[in-house]
């Protein structure tokens, strides 16, 4: 009951709710990005070594 | 080596926080449960700013001193700053319809939020159009210390249009005296998100700093030891 | 304390008799190294030919020399001082043309050239139909730029160099579009600055025929 | 400057287009608003304040651009003749081209649909502070955006939210004269905003030239 209560939020459940989805989802993104974005950079400049090493 | 902590602590903040918004703190008098949104929406509004005020200054900075770090450094606040902006502005309007009953009003607040995301855009979009990192800093630099100057005028001046415009219907949401069981958590979540935006910057500014060293002996000694070590 | 200082004070002589110095110049460009480490010394007089093929990075040493870009790394000093610390006395003494003419189109070749004698300040006293007619650019009154050759552009650009009267010539391509007797002219003219004491540097990619002096050249690009 | 006014006179077609533009632009307010004098009145400083600004940011690129295409900039860089005062005498060229008759013919258009002439004055007034500085925020934009891809949208972009409070004051200023109360304060704040960009943005727009050369 309580629980259900608690994801109701008093009758605003959509509002409250999908402002913390969004956020979450928006926090979640800028901490996957850059990461991904390391990754990629850290393959490129390897590459680029490689080829001039060459 | 920072970046770890930085992140375990900006973690557990959060949880707290999350905790103490949803959970702890009681409901609003007036707004209900609704009010539980100010602990995404507040941190992030504050952030807004706060990120801006930071990268203009880097970029300052960098462009005085010539510091290759300052220049990285507003680079990387940029996108999250603008993420910042989005987020205000989406959690006020979802905030906003319940209160207000529509989605958004031009209220002062949101409308030089607006107007600042759309400043964050710009930055970003003339970061974007130059070929070369040093150039593009430089220059972007410029215009973020442009619009620095100008954000506070922006705010006055929506703000005498918007109390112009409109009557006190917005005072709504700064309640004069907030509750102390409702600040302890906003605080924490404020701080959360301060140290969050660290976190990420840093990680965003060493990947930078890479690119930008590209040619440099360390840089290639880095990657020849990660190579070893895979 | 005072033999220190008498050091101190021959060293500083020693650098700043010398004109033209450039150490361990680097230049970037988009992530790419365009060149490392170029390093020389021109004196009162001397000639600098700067080869390489396209890409090389040419056009951006000669304006990394004209202070309008900032390099890598290294530095460039005029008299002993770095050209960033005195930049307007080196911007007076130094002309640089680069692969844009720097001349307005809507405007007759004698008034180009009264905006150059303006922007440079210098009390020059050769006429400026002097000036023309050593580039055999004479006979074109009241005709605007827009309605001449790019060849007879490219000479107006060059007349700067006579109008400006400066010590430093940077040439960034000077003979692109120039038939063969503009590009004697602009040899010639080499030449005389250089034995008035002059110093150029210019970049091209054809064989220059210059008598009179001798050529140094650096090569840029992969060796 | 001079040769700025000479030069741009040899391009009179160019010279005219934006002018073009804004008064076609005004008269298409009408057709879309329907011709109701009231309405119109209410609608009309809007209208004229937006199409100054969209007029402005459309002959803005031309400060530089043709420096920039032939070369000219790069030379009064290195002439040693200080950038500062060069920019300031291109802006004022600028505005002399384009704010100025603006001016008239906003007066003269609000003049011809029978605007209050009470509230006449006060716009003229704010298009007098107001444009000069939308020309000189213009100069450090697109002293930074010259010669880039897409540079036209990207100015826009940079440019239109730097905009907003001229806008906000000018609006409020003769939204205040009609409902018969004093404009001192926003006419002030205009000023203020004037004397503030003449003093910075030359400044700002002659480091950005130097950057945006290097």
């Amino acid at each position: 009951m309580v629980v259900q209560e608690f994801f109701h939020m008093g009758g605003y459940a959509f509002y409250v709710w999908t402002s913390y989805a969004l956020t979450a989802v928006v926090l979640i993104f800028n901490v996957v990005q850059p990461l991904i974005r390391k990754r990629k950079s850290k393959r490129d400049l390897i590459m680029r070594l490689r080829r001039n090493l060459r | 080596m920072l970046t770890p902590w930085l992140s375990w602590i900006c973690a557990l903040l959060l949880i707290a926080g999350l905790y103490g918004g949803l959970i702890y703190a009681p409901p609003d008098y007036q707004q209900g449960e609704s009010f539980r949104i100010i602990y995404v929406h507040v941190p992030s509004a504050w952030m807004s700013m706060f990120v801006y005020v930071l990268m203009a200054t880097a970029g300052g900075v960098g462009l005085i001193w010539h510091i290759k770090i300052a220049e990285v450094f507003a680079k990387s606040c940029a996108p999250l700053g603008a993420s910042f902006t989005f987020l205000a502005l989406a959690t006020g309007s979802l905030w906003g319809k319940p209160m207000w009953g529509t989605w958004w009003v031009w209220d002062a607040r949101l409308t030089s939020e607006l107007i600042l995301l759309f400043l964050y855009l710009g930055y970003m979009a003339l970061q974007s159009a130059f070929d070369d990192r040093r150039v593009a800093a430089r220059a972007s630099a410029v215009l973020a210390l442009v619009g620095l100057i100008n954000i506070p005028i922006i705010h006055y001046s929506v703000e005498w249009w918007s109390t112009l415009h409109q009557g006190a219907t917005v005072t709504k949401l700064d309640a004069p005296s907030i509750h102390i069981d409702m600040l302890i958590p906003l605080l924490i979540m404020a701080l959360a998100f301060k140290l969050y935006f660290f976190t990420i910057v840093l990680i965003r500014s060493r990947t930078e700093i890479l690119e930008y060293e590209c040619n440099s002996k360390w840089v290639s000694d880095l990657l020849n030891e990660t190579e070893v070590s895979k | 304390m005072k033999p220190l200082n008498t050091t101190y004070n021959n060293a500083g002589k020693a650098t700043g008799e010398s004109g033209f110095e450039v150490s361990g110049l680097e230049c970037i460009r988009q992530d790419i190294i365009l060149f490392q480490d170029i390093s020389f010394k021109l004196q009162s007089g001397d000639l600098l030919q700067v080869d390489g093929v396209n890409g090389s990075g040419k056009s951006s040493l000669i304006r990394i020399l004209a202070g309008l870009m900032q390099p890598s790394a290294g530095e460039i000093s005029w008299r002993g001082r770095n050209i960033s610390e005195c930049r307007y006395q080196y911007q007076k003494e130094m002309s640089y043309i680069g692969h844009l003419n720097g001349v307005k189109n809507t405007l007759t070749a004698d008034e180009n050239l009264e905006i150059m004698k303006a922007l440079s300040g210098s009390p020059q006293s050769i006429p400026l139909s002097e000036v023309l007619a050593k580039l055999e650019l004479g006979g074109m009154d009241g005709i605007t730029l827009n309605r001449l050759s790019a060849g007879q552009k490219r000479r107006v650009g060059l007349a700067r160099l006579l109008v400006t009267n400066s010590k430093i010539w940077l040439l960034d391509e000077p003979f692109t579009s120039l038939d063969s007797s503009g590009k004697s002219v602009i040899e010639q003219l080499i030449v005389e600055h250089s034995l008035q004491g002059g110093i150029t540097v210019f970049s091209t990619h054809q064989p220059v025929e210059i008598e009179g002096c001798s050529i140094r050249h650096i090569h840029l690009g992969k060796k | 400057m001079w040769r700025d006014i000479i030069l741009a006179f040899r391009h009179r077609a160019e010279l005219f287009n934006p002018l073009i533009f804004f008064t076609m632009v005004i008269v298409l307010f009408p057709f879309a608003f329907g011709s109701d004098i009231g309405l119109l009145n209410r609608v009309m400083p809007g209208t004229i304040w937006i199409t100054a600004l969209l007029a402005t940011n459309l002959s803005l690129e031309g400060i530089f651009r043709s420096d920039f295409d032939d070369g000219s900039i790069e030379q009064i860089i290195l002439s040693g003749y200080p950038l500062t005062l060069l920019v300031i005498a291109k802006i004022t060229a600028h505005w002399c081209l384009t704010g100025l008759p603006l001016i008239i013919i906003a007066m003269f258009t609000a003049f011809l649909l029978s605007f209050p002439e009470h509230v006449l004055q006060t716009l003229f007034f704010t298009l007098l502070l107001g444009t000069p500085v939308l020309s000189l925020i213009g100069a450090v934009a697109v002293a930074l955006t010259i010669g880039l891809r897409s540079g036209g949208m990207l100015l826009s972009l940079i440019i239109l939210p730097l905009y907003m409070p001229i806008l906000i004051f000018a609006m409020l200023a003769v939204e205040n004269k009609m409902a018969g109360m004093s404009v001192d304060a926003e006419l002030y704040f205009l000023s203020g905003m004037l004397v503030l960009a003449m003093t910075l943005a030359p400044l700002a727009t002659a480091s950005s030239l130097r950057i945006r050369m290097s």
